[in-house]
């Protein structure tokens, strides 16, 4: 019969890693590994569903956020202590003081807490961000004018 | 090939669970694109996928998410949606928000600040019926200022009285007293929870009568002045004035006392030039007197007892009209076909008291085949969140008559499948096999009263 | 409290999916206990699940199981029912079956040997409607010996004609030429089919007729001599002669054809003193004319249509009539109350040609709200055998127009999610975005024209 | 017959981890082992379904057999080689010619290939379940005058 060793190995595998199911197909011998956890709520993001199609389907962002995240730790590599900046709140997001002002962050620019990021406004209310920790902004996600949900990530920073 | 008159573009709904999908679909069927809004608990619910754009509003405290007015107009304006619907419950019947939405331009599917307002306090809503002829409960005409005066109405009207908190509803900021021993008790405690729970201790009270039946009578008004009903439901079945079932027809309404209860409702609407979807709730005394309670300015959890008997869809005649269109409807009385229950299945354990049982919903099977139709936001997966109402479903069966509709109903129930929370399913099962149920026109006390048997088992 | 009439005690149903379900919850509703016959394949399907007692009575093969009359009886003898629906397919038309019944003193829910035999063989019952003055398609009178006759018939009627297998049916055993020389070459190939196919080269020879609708007629026979009729359905949407879409009323129908038709299908089944559930199919011309071509002595599959817009359970009817019952509704034209489409949900492949796709069904999540009914024995986790036929689902949706009720199916078909086998729900939901069908009225050729464009997207 | 000491481990190994389910096809043999946790199907055990109260399930009994396998495995200890004698057929289980004549067999019989075991009658015809290979009856499943299903099984033939 087959190499036991081999196969808690696999178990070993699949039990630490966030993979469903392993099915392996070897001279003649098949072998298919699944987790309990599996099904839940998955089919929503293959749903072959119509209703879905021009949808920026919140649950789809859900998903795929958590591989942009760790695409994010990948990519930063030894530093992985980056903060999100999140909205409080829904409205639209603008990156200066005026439509002629400069913009009041940049990739690279250093910020002290309490330094504004942007402004949101929502009901013809304008709301300064600050920003709770020194820093340097290493990502800007949300351009000028843009709506913004509440707890979409606005900013990326280096806290120091 | 396109249909139909071409209404809003783009709808909001301030609302989630099974009525922000009700709106969905009815959206979807008129052709207008769907905002969806979400609090963080949400985010994996079907209204946030189904919509067409769907907006996280805030966390899952409903104060600062389905409830907050600015995040909800916020929401509006960066997606340029042009109208609202609120569903029922949270700003349902919020009278600012009615207003903000108005001067804000964007149409709120619901009545104007006024029409909410003439309603929403039971006080100012009782005098304004008694001044149009419309009859309601004898009791106090207007506020009770103090417990003298309590004394007086009571002993004026006779005992049992019960002591209202006008801004109460929805079963609660209320008190049955027998005699003036239990008023004088009962007075300052319950003006002291009406301030607390609703931020206005204002009472009134009214004649308690036992045996009684809850009907309502479903209007519609239009923009064009005309206000029509559609019949009634009797949601007697109620537990501490919660509703567990509805129906329509009523157990042994006759045609003529649907006419007169029809009129009088539709007399209650043109009072306030009402425009939309209202429910006008009535007691029935065993003679067959009724008495106006209470206007809901709203769609009502069991508008779909409605639909099913007489062929409307509600939801799109509530957005049709508020886009200024005519009622799709004849005037007269309406044509009623069959029966129709509604149950409401609720994440509670009917055992402990009817506790609440939220968490991961791991088995959803439904029911299905003839006379079935399911109104739900669940799924194999979904998790129920802590923080907002109980209701996980509505079971809306019919037949032909109420018996085929409660046999129905019975079996629809046992093939129900909901596991990984308790539910009401077991308990409405057993009241569809209940004598008292079944022989019909139950009271409002039939629940305590099935509850002690049940419970004993 | 025990409602209704006594009826059967125990009833078997001889067969499986969604349309055991639907007759165990008929039984449920009437108070009939219920035994379930399931082949291997079948051992965890609802409907060995929900009958009161399930008997595993052979192998996956329909032949050793569904099919086997002796293992079907046998199952009747063990259990003690007293009654065997037959559902549609499998044994439900099959005489030798209703005889055994009746000779075992078993209830067959479905007519008698000779009823079956008059209408099983499609040129006797061709020769039946003619001798009772029932219209039928232009064609040979009785079968067609050989090529010779063929020709002469087939010059004296007109080209196109099409050869027809006398045990055919369901779209198998039949060809249309359009010549002398296309006659010449598949005369004998068909004869030599129906022989291998249905054991029996009896074919006839009928004027095939384009453009033409099918349009069949609901009727119900009682044992007190009753017959009426339940308006119709339109079945045009068809694929090879299987039927994909039907709906009542069909698009274009008055009530006087309604009422013409109607009394030639009563005349037909009065012919055989029919009783029990059946469908007269016609042919309808764009002139309006029609033509008898089949009775099925059965429950169709598409009869939700009709229940849903005349508000009647006809699985019920089946077995009060059966009991020996009077029919339960009235005389007279039937009360039809807005508009019901079925839409067929196989597992199969349509961009594969249809390729039948069993599977497990990973995810099942169907739709809701209203004007939605649907049929099913599915659920999450269910392994669909490759032994039987494809049909998972009926979805069926109503509304007050057929315009409400094509609209309300598009997104009932979009939200439905079966995961893990390939369905027809998209190449559904196309034809209900398609001018043709949505203006109404499609013929017969229609999908074979909208699949031309359809694979060509 | 397979090595049930390569089972066995596999069972330890599939109850000490987190899955579902394994499935092995090696060399013409299939193994798939699945837990009785499993979502599939498994709803209809707990169902609180009303409609199956009185129902003789066939799927709880589907479920349960495989837990009844290896009660029958333990207790047989070394011989887990016994035969299960399945009903081909629909019918009601004689264990006798006649009332009054003694069963075919019974425990402890010994029977050769081609013996008469038991009389299985449906629609009036008698058709006697012949064994196909020799050995002791270890176990009667069925009593005298009792239903039986397809596939059911009969006896438990200890082959020799």
């Amino acid at each position: 019969m087959m190499d036991l060793e081999f196969l808690r190995n696999l178990i070993e595998i699949i039990e630490d890693s966030d993979l469903d199911t392993i099915e392996l197909e070897h001279e003649g011998t098949k072998i298919k590994l699944a987790k309990a956890s599996g099904k839940e709520a998955g089919w929503s993001v293959n749903a072959p569903d119509l209703s879905m199609k021009d949808n920026p389907s919140p649950l789809v962002d859900e998903v795929v956020s958590a591989e942009t995240v760790s695409t994010v730790e990948a990519e930063t590599g030894a530093n992985s202590n980056l903060i999100e900046v999140k909205s409080p709140m829904v409205g639209t997001l603008y990156a200066a003081s005026s439509p002629d002002a400069d913009s009041y962050v940049k990739v690279g620019s250093r910020v002290n807490a309490g330094d504004t990021l942007c402004i949101l406004e929502a009901m013809k209310l304008m709301n300064e961000l600050e920003a709770e920790v020194s820093g340097v902004i290493e990502e800007v996600c949300v351009q000028n004018g843009e709506p913004v949900q509440y707890g979409q990530v606005l900013f990326l920073l280096n806290p120091s | 090939m396109i249909w139909g008159v071409l209404l809003f573009k783009k709808l909001l709904i301030a609302n989630r669970g099974e009525i922000a999908l009700r709106i969905i679909r009815a959206c979807k069927e008129l052709g207008i694109k769907t905002v969806a809004v979400y609090s963080e608990a949400d985010k994996d619910s079907l209204h946030a996928r189904f919509a067409d754009e769907s907006i996280c509003i805030g966390p899952n405290s409903p104060s600062e998410s389905y409830l907050d007015v600015a995040r909800i107009i916020a929401a509006v304006e960066i997606t340029g949606a042009e109208a609202i619907h609120p569903g029922y419950g949270f700003l349902a019947e919020n009278a600012d928000f009615s207003e903000i939405c108005e001067r804000s331009k964007i149409v709120f599917i619901g009545p104007n600040a006024d029409q909410i307002e003439a309603m929403g306090d039971k006080a100012t809503a009782r005098e304004t019926m008694q001044q149009i002829g419309v009859p309601t409960v004898p009791g106090s005409d207007g506020l009770v200022a103090d417990l003298k005066d309590a004394k007086s109405i009571a002993s004026e009207i006779g005992y049992p009285v019960m002591i209202k908190a006008s801004a109460g509803g929805g079963g609660k900021g209320m008190r049955v007293v027998q005699n003036e021993e239990e008023l004088s008790k009962s007075f300052d405690t319950t003006q002291a929870e009406a301030k607390s729970t609703f931020g206005n201790s204002d009472v009134y009270i009214e004649k308690y009568i036992s045996e009684i039946r809850h009907v309502e009578i479903q209007i519609f008004g239009d923009s064009h002045g005309k206000v029509l009903h559609l019949g009634e439901r009797d949601c007697s079945t109620q537990r501490r004035h919660q509703k567990l079932i509805e129906e329509s027809p009523a157990p042994g309404m006759t045609s003529e006392m649907r006419r007169q209860m029809g009129e009088t409702a539709i007399m209650a609407g043109q009072g306030i030039d009402y425009v939309g979807a209202g429910t006008v709730e009535f007691l029935v005394d065993p003679e067959g007197n009724y008495y106006f309670i209470e206007m809901n300015t709203r769609i009502q959890v069991e508008h779909p007892v409605t639909e099913v008997v007489t062929g409307l869809d509600l939801v799109k005649e509530q957005i049709r009209v508020a886009f200024g269109e005519a009622l799709s409807f004849p005037s007269g009385e309406p044509s009623i076909q069959g029966h129709a229950i509604e149950f409401r299945i609720n994440a509670e354990d009917p055992a402990q008291n009817f506790m609440p049982s939220p968490g991961c919903v791991e088995t959803f099977q439904p029911p299905g085949g003839p006379g079935i139709r399911l109104d739900t936001h669940l799924y194999t997966g979904y998790q129920v969140p802590p923080y907002y109402d109980s209701l996980l479903a509505k079971l809306i069966v019919s037949g032909s008559n109420r018996e085929e509709a409660i046999v129905r109903g019975r079996h629809a129930l046992d093939s129900f499948v909901i596991e990984g929370v308790k539910t009401s399913i077991p308990f409405l099962s057993d009241i569809t096999r209940d004598d008292d149920f079944m022989t019909g026109g139950v009271d409002t006390g039939f629940v305590e009263k099935f509850m002690q048997r049940w419970v004993k088992r």
